[in-house]
């Protein structure tokens, strides 16, 4: 067998099962649920085939299909992936059987419905993730709006109308943007093919006047800021998770989030290098405001979903800081904070989910002293609290220290400025454990509640298991990742991209090659 | 002579448009309009359109208008109401329409001024037949569909309820 | 002269139309009561027909009938509009018609002539067969708009119509009457080179203008539509929305494009009309509580987003105009027939909160109804988005970058009011219940035609825009 | 001989009056007569410029525009008697249940 | 070379039992469990102290003898390694953690018996264990940083262990913070060693730094820069000014874990690391003096502070804080071989102090207030005696351990080119307070009679598992200082020549100033004595006043009412920094970023957007007014404007 057409099959599996959803019988829950999970599980293990299938070594896209598609204008059916979106198809297709089952009990109304809009949700972004044409990309982009628009509305909380139509407008403002800024591109080179339109503008046969390139420029950025969210355009996001369901949350904070600084580091360096570099100092300051920002309005949040909500903000913040100090490491550091984002508070949103489930409420005052009645979900939302706030071994270190270190090469003052972050993370982190889990019980109806279920405890496993993994082996998915992101920066190489400082002081040493030092610690390695 | 005659059918028809602005009972104004029509008759004859003028007193004068003044004579309309609920239409919409009609004749008036006038041959009625039933025949066929239309349309909102019995 | 076959070819949607129209009226009598379905097969069969018919023109392009038509890709791409339209409105029209206890034949006629109407108004290069054309459209319009004779409603909306359409169609003659007075001619083609009073064709271009606008619904030309798609026959309003809008684009857009003078002139009118259009129609639209007046504003902010496309004032812009003329069509056309059969008896239940809940009683119809509001919308996979699309690309084409932009600002605030809707069906308890489970068949057709064709031209738009370029390219 | 642009004009004059009757006038079948006038005032101007151009067309042109206005006032006289019977009134401005 | 080769099993083993016993832990017997965690910790001090015996087999050369298991992290041009790292100061370092850890562990058997959450206890324990000694093994600061953040979870976890108590909760939570900040510093100091180096191994590091050229005193370069950032996360882990405050509130732990944690080895990370570090702070004369001042500082500070508290262990936990000051100060001066003697011996005296305050604790029945003890000596005598041998090491006395420790470090603080007399005076002044408030302890809990109701507390010996680690400890507190009995007394230092090779550069850095060796011996002579006296000064004070005259402190306190309050509220340097930071940051976040900025402006502006939009959808709604008229007005004035406008740009 051979993987060519894995990406087309990818998408259209999730399409396909809820059509097939489509056919069960709406009360039929249990099969329902059965079926969405089969399909979002064959899903997933067909996606761990990417991995075999991809060349690390591979700068360039892969396991590519292109098909003709709309004649006028030049359309194509174009998939491939490339390291920076390898893991991140992966991260949608590991997190949807995870929401799924994270919803398995939770939602007992009008259950075809949300397994369908899950199941189209994860193809809409797959699809974004493998697209390679900007008509196609821009079409999956708005696609996967519609499920999510659904999820927030009707299986939501109170507010749940006013956060899903915020939602929605919020994004599409910034992606019908986009699109005037894709047709310009098209009207300036002829064609939505990503890989053309990177061949055309690094031959130079096509040359935007800067102000062109910085209106370019600010039309994907906006898009994509929006999604990311950078302050300050983030408003939408904490009314989004607050009434979302759990799974919504999941789906919105794994994956929908990452679209944004994907598409940063798909499109706006590589196109608009010049417009990305004259905007950098701009934007990094947005993302450190948006670091601290974010942290700190979190730590007087009252509600606990608001309160993952803004630190997503301040994670996402990191993010968007890396890949704009255009260096190497700190742009791998924000995909693997992606990632690791993904993960984390994918995690959080399911163990507040939990909570939820039980108490029907996410206001922390509601809470207090849970560890007694549920000792291990309480092991599990500390775990999942640590990986967030960037524990070593956890997956979040690793990340939030690539992006700062490669940050501080480049920009010293950004990275001390936002490290500062990492201090506060810790403080609205535990902060609000604490009031939620530990303490005496505080009220009554809370002395009862029972712990993590078996379901529950496998799917917080598993997140745990990944976490741990991704802290302790980055290398795995950071060599993969590795090609794909040198080469972003290495098509902005014509513009200036400054020599990192050790670079050049490396040399020093040398020069005393012959100390007793040098040569023991060069002996010490040998061995 | 034609001169005279123009400027005093000129101003029936004028006078004519005035009243029929200024009347308030309907009848007035349908017969104050059908003075419009007559005199715009004379004037088309002054052009050389006998068919054309005739057409007018017969269809037009004679057939439409008395169609106006049935319906108003069944409907026995009274005398206008002095209701005023459109501010736009009387402090915005008059205003503007004079203004509108003054550019148009000061813009007409401007271009036409210098353009020859071509004299018509003897009878154009022949003349024009060939043309309605020639160049114009689809037009005209058309007309009958419109006709159809028209008719089709009295019959369905005239009609006393029938269609419920 | 008699018509040669040439002319009755390219002539024979209209001549379907109308034989049709006639036989119905003919046997309508004779078929009774009880064979009323004999008259609800043949008008579908006839308006089918019609829609068939357009091979016949395909094949022979070509002027017809002493240059006064002129059939090209253009015209038949309007006239396979006009043709859906016709049928979907027959199709949808007898379960109404027999809910509302309202006769069937004298319908179908008029459903068919406007038709024809429609037709000749699409394929006219002179303004005179095109203002018959359009009297008979519009006059056919007037009669459907109050055929729900005992409905205060519906007659306020035929009034309405008809002594304002008859006003502005008088600003259109009054047009017709300068331009043949200042070139000569009422022949598009002609205009130009008869000109010998640039300043008088000026003022008839602008006066024809108005009355086209009227036709179209942009503003400040646009106040009517929505008491008369309000007070309307839910049908009918389909129709109305649909059919006589594509045709008045399509006489609009030949004259533009035919007409240098136009061209230069218009530019301007229709830049400033396509931004005010698309704002009046959004931001009033965001505030009506009636769905079905919401998708009547709606419909004139769809046709400001049609006069972006004729700004482009290119061969991508006529594209543009027929490819959205399209895709709005069966979408409007399927909203509207969603909406006249959920709001039961009398058209009763119109308003917002009538159609919270339903996607739990009526879970199909509700998706489709969401489908035809997202189309609207202008979300991806939907004919309306790949219609903007189309929009946008010719907009920036010609540079008109803020016209973009502030078409983009719009489609978001048209977002909201679509949503609302849905938020309604999906996301709110319901409050009444709808019409039985049994989906007349008319209506199930529509839906489903409709649905399909969104999605359709949402996804696969080829053969359509290659034929729109097609005729784009022969108008020029 | 008058000029023919005198015609012209006089027609723009009482295309204006139309216009302005339209506006002016409350009662519904004046509103309809005021359009009588605009088309007469159309019949006008065409005659006068078929006179102008010395072509035959404009003549044709009023034909047309006669059978119209007949139709027209066929259907509107229609619609009126619907709305006197449904309203017994014929002032327009109580004619305005759709709004807003 | 059988554990050399296999470093991983040191850390690896409490891991497993970490592991073993927060999954299982639950539902097993408690003996199962503190098996578990006790066989996990003693096989690795066996295996430490087989490394210990494999090592005097190495090569010089092969020494620090590194392993490298994988690549943790590598992107773009970063990359680290997991390596481990085994060189003299480790050595040292290893022993003391799981000899002292493995006494510990004895202890809590008998000490958590009847305490709830006992597998939870020895999870965290062990974690503990395994993140020590990841950072006392790492081969560079990576790794070390793992440990580093590791054992401050651990410690986290282990103060909140009581989580039901809010002040247990509130003090982890602290700590957890506190240590941040300091983690703040190691970070940007990582970033700026990697931007200088090009890599975090200490086998780059250090020689590449050792290359470099001192910086002048009074010069903020890089290796000034780089020194005081790792000195600053070292302030935040072995709590100094102004990051110290953590520490005595962690005292909400068990009393096990004070010992080991807050006394014994975490604190003490922030020390090795500086003198892991050494090379960069020897080139940083502004580094050093900052080390130093800022040592003695916080040891004279803390020691103040310790002389009016009542809690048994909070008086312990601001020893700790001052002793550390002293192992700041060593570094600071350049004695680092010194300062990880003291941390040795503190590790033995302290730990042993620790875990005898909480034998008198368990005694009492949970009473931790001295003015609600005393009279204890005859009834817990093992404690006592044990806890005596503590109290006379950390006071200084001779031949116990303390005094040879801390005789290095003040006299280092006189003769070194980096130290000054004014360092050694505020030293010898601590010394002296801190004899006397141990000794007050001392009196206060075991001598005189007792202030308790004897009915309600029976107060009983403790358990032998509790009392082996304290005899163990209490030996090695006598006799621990005699590893490095100073060549005065006819010893050799046998420490600071194991440690040689670890600090050659700054032996070669003081001695290349210092010079005058032979001179040296009579004023070391002389400043012992000095030291000397000040611990029996503080110990006659003591016994004068809480033995022989104990009406005096009250009258004391009475009489100098202002001072005693400032030491009695600990300076208020808690509530200061509530007031100047917690406090403000809070109403910052919730006032003006939250409820202004974000819900009042943010989100104002967008929902003020769609009002708008709604608002004037409202407006130009009344154009449809439903009067025809209007409509047709309308119609006349776009009429107008159309043909205003075609006119004109046909005219033009």
């Amino acid at each position: 067998m051979n993987a060519s057409h894995l990406l087309s099959v990818l998408v259209f599996l999730p399409m396909g099962g809820s059509l097939a959803l489509l056919l069960l019988r709406g009360d039929d829950h249990t099969w329902i649920r059965r079926l969405a999970l089969a399909v979002s599980l064959a899903e997933f293990i067909l996606s761990l085939w990417l991995i075999r299938a991809f060349d690390s070594s591979e700068p360039s896209y892969q396991l590519e299909e292109a098909r003709k598609w709309i004649s006028s204008p030049p359309i194509n059916y174009h998939l491939g992936i490339d390291g920076i979106s390898l893991f991140l198809v992966i991260l949608t297709t590991l997190l949807t059987p995870i929401a799924i089952l994270a919803s398995w009990k939770s939602i007992n109304e009008r259950v075809k419905g949300f397994f369908v809009c899950l199941l189209v949700l994860e193809a809409g972004v797959i699809g974004v993730f493998v697209s390679l044409d900007l008509f196609l990309f821009f079409l999956f982009w708005e696609i996967m709006l519609i499920p999510m628009y659904f999820l927030i509305g009707i299986w939501g909380h109170e507010r749940r109308i006013y956060a899903a139509i915020k939602f929605v407008l919020y994004t599409m403002f910034g992606s019908i943007l986009m699109l005037v800024g894709i047709l310009w591109l098209f009207n300036k080179t002829g064609s939505f093919d990503l890989p053309a339109i990177q061949a055309a503008l690094q031959s130079g046969r096509v040359v935007f006047s800067q102000n062109v390139e910085l209106l370019l420029f600010g039309a994907f950025f906006l898009a994509f800021a929006i999604k990311v969210p950078l302050f300050p355009l983030h408003t939408w996001l904490p009314d989004a998770h607050t009434e979302a369901p759990t799974a919504g949350s999941i789906m919105l904070a794994g994956v929908l989030l990452k679209m944004g600084t994907y598409g940063m580091l798909r499109f706006c360096l590589p196109l608009f290098p010049a417009a990305a570099h004259k905007l950098a100092p701009a934007i990094a300051v947005l993302a450190i405001i948006g670091i601290l920002y974010g942290a700190l309005v979190s730590l007087v949040q009252t509600d606990l979903k608001r309160l993952v909500a803004y630190s997503s903000v301040s994670h996402l913040g990191f993010v968007v800081l890396g890949i704009f100090a255009f260096n190497a490491t700190a742009a791998q550091g924000a995909l693997y904070q992606m990632l690791n984002h993904g993960i984390s508070t994918g995690a959080l949103f399911m163990l507040v989910g939990m909570l939820y489930d039980r108490r029907h409420t996410h206001e922390i005052n509601e809470f207090g002293g849970l560890a007694t009645p549920m000792p291990v979900l309480a092991a599990f939302f500390l775990f999942v609290s640590l990986s967030s706030l960037g524990l070593p071994l956890l997956n979040g270190f690793v990340g939030e220290f690539l992006i700062l270190n490669g940050t501080y090469q480049q920009h010293g003052r950004w990275a001390v400025i936002a490290a500062v972050g990492v201090i506060f993370s810790a403080l609205y982190l535990l902060w609000a454990y604490q009031r939620t889990f530990f303490g005496e019980v505080t009220l009554d109806k809370n002395r009862a509640l029972p712990d993590a279920s078996g379901r529950e405890r496998s799917l917080l496993w598993a997140m745990a298991a990944i976490i741990l993994f991704m802290g302790v082996a980055s290398p795995l998915i950071t060599s993969r990742t590795e090609s794909s992101v040198r080469q972003v920066f290495d098509q902005m190489k014509h513009s200036d991209n400054p020599q990192p400082v050790y670079a050049q002081r490396n040399a020093l040493p040398a020069v005393h090659a012959d100390s007793p030092a040098q040569a023991h610690a060069q002996e010490a390695q040998g061995r | 002579m034609t001169t005279l005659l123009f400027f005093a059918l000129a101003a029936i028809a004028v006078a004519g448009a005035v009243s029929l602005i200024l009347q308030k009972h309907p009848i007035h104004s349908a017969l104050s309009l059908i003075v419009v029509m007559v005199a715009l008759a004379g004037l088309y004859l002054l052009l050389g359109a006998e068919f054309i003028s005739a057409v007018q007193i017969i269809v037009y004068a004679g057939a439409i208008m008395v169609l106006f003044i049935f319906v108003i004579m069944l409907l026995n309309a009274g005398e206008e109401e002095r209701t005023n609920f459109s501010k736009m239409a009387a402090y915005v919409g008059l205003p503007l329409a004079a203004i509108l009609g003054a550019g148009l004749v000061y813009w007409v008036a401007h271009e036409g001024s210098n353009a020859p006038g071509v004299p018509l041959a003897e009878s154009a009625t022949r003349p024009l037949a060939m043309l309605l039933f020639q160049d114009y025949l689809f037009p005209f066929e058309l007309t009958s569909i419109l006709i159809l239309v028209a008719i089709l349309g009295a019959v369905v909102l005239a009609q006393r309820e029938k269609g419920e019995e | 002269m008699f018509p040669s076959h040439q002319d009755m070819m390219r002539l024979a949607p209209e001549i379907v139309l109308c034989v049709a129209g006639i036989l119905i009226m003919v046997i309508e009598p004779f078929a009774g009561r009880a064979r009323r379905r004999v008259v609800d097969v043949m008008a579908a069969l006839g308006a089918a027909a019609a829609l068939a018919a357009v091979v016949f023109p395909m094949r022979n392009a070509g002027l017809a009938f002493s240059d006064l038509l002129r059939v090209d890709s253009f015209s038949v791409f309007v006239h396979a509009i006009i043709g859906t339209v016709a049928l979907l409105a027959v199709l949808a029209a007898p379960s109404y018609l027999d809910r509302e206890g309202l006769p069937h034949g004298e319908f179908y006629a008029l459903v068919l002539f406007a038709a024809a109407g429609m037709g000749v108004l699409a394929s006219a290069q002179d303004l005179i067969t095109a203002f018959v054309g359009l009297e008979i459209n519009s006059i056919a319009s007037y009669i459907l708009a109050s055929y729900r004779r005992d409905s205060p409603r519906s007659n306020e909306a035929a009034l309405k119509y008809f002594l304002l359409g008859s006003f502005a169609t008088a600003f259109f003659l009054y047009g017709v009457a300068l331009i043949y007075g200042a070139s000569g001619t009422t022949v598009l083609p002609r205009i130009d080179a008869g000109t010998i009073q640039p300043t008088l064709l000026a003022l008839g271009l602008a006066l024809l203008f108005v009355g086209l606008a009227f036709k179209v619904a942009a503003a400040p030309f646009q106040l009517w539509t929505p008491d008369v798609y309000e007070g309307a026959p839910a049908p009918v309003t389909a129709l109305l929305s649909t059919g006589p809008k594509a045709a008045a684009f399509a006489l609009l857009l030949r004259t533009y494009m035919t007409v240098e003078h136009a061209g230069s002139l218009w530019f301007w009118a229709i830049y400033i009309s396509a931004v005010v259009t698309m704002f009046v129609g959004n931001l009033t639209a965001l505030v009506q509580t009636s769905v079905k007046r919401m998708l009547a504003y709606s419909s004139i902010a769809h046709a400001g987003y049609i006069l972006v496309a004729f700004a482009a004032h290119s061969e991508l812009g006529t594209a543009a105009v027929l490819f959205y003329l399209a895709a709005y069509a069966l979408m409007k056309l399927g909203a509207f027939t969603a909406l006249s059969w959920l709001s039961g008896p009398g058209e009763r239940h119109m308003e917002l909160d009538d159609y919270a809940g339903l996607a739990s009683q009526r879970p199909v119809a509700a998706a489709c109804f969401s489908l035809f509001l997202l189309s609207l919308l202008g979300l991806p996979v939907t004919a309306g988005f790949l219609g903007k699309f189309y929009i946008f690309n010719a907009a920036l084409k010609s540079n008109l970058i803020w016209l973009t932009v502030l078409l983009a600002i719009n489609s978001v605030i048209g977002a909201y009011y679509y949503l609302r809707v849905i938020v309604a069906m999906y996301m709110r308890p319901p409050k009444r219940s709808f019409p039985p489970e049994r989906v007349p068949a008319g209506i199930a057709a529509v839906l489903t035609l409709a649905a399909a064709g969104t999605l359709f031209l949402g996804l696969y738009p080829n053969y359509v825009i290659d034929f729109a370029n097609r005729a784009a390219l022969l108008l020029k | 001989m008058v000029p023919f642009s005198y015609y012209v004009v006089l027609s723009a004059v009482l295309f204006g009056l139309g216009v302005i009757g339209f506006l002016f006038k409350r009662n519904i079948i004046t509103m309809f007569m005021s359009i009588e006038l605009m088309l007469n005032a159309v019949n006008l101007a065409f005659v006068a410029f078929s006179r102008a151009l010395g072509q035959l067309q404009g003549q044709v042109f009023v034909f047309f525009v006669i059978v119209v206005a007949a139709a027209e006032a066929a259907v509107g006289l229609a619609i009126v008697i619907l709305i006197a019977r449904n309203r017994k009134s014929l002032n327009i401005e109580r004619v305005d249940l759709l709004k807003l | 070379m059988y554990v050399l080769n296999y470093l991983w099993i040191i850390p690896a083993l409490p891991l497993l039992g970490a592991a073993i016993n927060g999954i299982f832990g639950r539902r097993w017997p408690r003996a199962v469990t503190h098996s578990v965690a006790l066989g996990a910790t003693g096989l690795s001090f066996a295996a430490a102290a087989e490394i210990f015996r494999e090592f005097h087999l190495l090569a010089p050369s092969s020494i620090p003898w590194v392993k490298t298991y994988f690549t943790w992290i590598a992107a773009g041009s970063f990359r680290a390694d997991y390596s481990l790292q085994v060189d003299q100061l480790t050595m040292v370092m290893l022993l003391v953690v799981t000899g002292v850890g493995f006494l510990i562990h004895i202890y809590s058997t008998g000490y958590m018996a009847h305490e709830g959450g006992y597998a939870r206890f020895f999870s965290y324990l062990n974690l503990f264990m395994f993140f020590m000694l990841t950072l006392v093994l790492a081969a560079n600061y990576l790794v070390m940083f793992v440990g580093w953040e590791g054992v401050g979870l651990c410690s986290y976890l282990l103060i909140g262990f009581y989580f039901l108590r809010k002040s247990a909760t509130n003090a982890g939570n602290k700590a957890f913070w506190v240590n941040r900040i300091g983690d703040f510093g190691f970070l940007l100091a990582m970033f700026l060693m990697f931007r200088t180096f090009g890599s975090l191994d200490f086998g780059h590091v250090l020689p590449s730094a050792a290359s470099w050229p001192a910086e002048a005193s009074g010069q903020f370069g890089t290796m000034t820069w780089i020194a005081l950032l790792l000195f600053m996360g070292a302030c935040g882990k072995s709590a100094q000014i102004p990051l110290y405050v953590w520490l005595p509130d962690a005292m909400e732990g068990p009393t096990p874990v004070s010992a080991l944690i807050h006394a014994a080895t975490m604190v003490t990370a922030g020390v090795y690391m500086v003198a892991r570090s050494h090379v960069l702070f020897l080139h940083s004369p502004v580094a050093m003096l900052v080390v130093a001042v800022i040592g003695c500082a916080t040891a004279l500070f803390a020691a103040t502070i310790g002389l009016v508290q009542n809690d048994i262990k909070k008086v312990l936990a601001y020893s700790t804080v001052s002793q550390l000051g002293y192992m700041f100060l060593a570094c600071g001066v350049g004695a680092f071989s010194a300062g990880i003697f003291h941390l040795m011996t503190h590790a033995f005296f302290k730990g042993l102090l620790f875990l005898a305050a909480g034998s008198v604790i368990h005694a009492m029945g949970g009473q931790q207030d001295m003015r609600h003890m005393g009279g204890l000596r005859k009834k817990i005598p093992w404690t006592y005696w044990t806890m005596m041998f503590g109290a006379l090491a950390i006071a200084g006395i001779p031949v116990f351990a303390g005094f040879f420790s801390k005789d290095e470090i003040l006299s280092a603080a006189y003769l070194s080119p980096y130290g000054g007399s004014l360092l050694w005076a505020v030293g010898i002044l601590t010394a002296l307070l801190t004899s006397f408030y141990m000794f007050r302890l001392m009196f206060l809990t075991f001598h005189g009679g007792a202030r308790y109701d004897e009915h309600e507390t029976h107060v009983h010996e403790s358990p032998k598992d509790m009392l082996v680690p304290l005899a163990v400890l209490a030996v090695l507190s006598l006799i621990g200082g005699w590893l490095a009995a100073p060549a005065l007394w006819g010893g050799k230092d046998h420490f600071a020549g194991f440690l040689a090779p670890v600090f050659s550069a700054a032996t070669s850095a003081t001695d290349a100033v210092g010079g005058a060796a032979e001179s040296a011996g009579s004023i070391e002579r002389q400043l012992m004595a000095v030291a000397i006296a000040a611990g029996l000064i503080g110990l006659l004070v003591a016994w004068w006043m809480y033995i022989k005259r104990t009406e005096l402190p009250e009258k004391l306190a009475e009489s100098m009412k202002a001072p005693y309050r400032l030491l009695e509220g600990r300076y208020f340097v808690d509530e200061l920094y509530a007031a100047t930071i917690v406090k403000p940051l809070v109403w910052i976040s919730r006032r003006v970023l939250w409820q202004s900025v974000d819900e009042r402006m943010i989100d104002g502006t967008v929902n003020g957007v769609a009002d708008a939009a709604r608002h004037t959808g409202e407006k130009v709604r009344h154009a449809e007014s439903g009067n025809t008229r209007s409509y047709a007005a309308w119609i006349v004035v776009g009429a107008v404007a159309f043909v205003s406008l075609l006119l004109w740009r046909a005219v033009k």
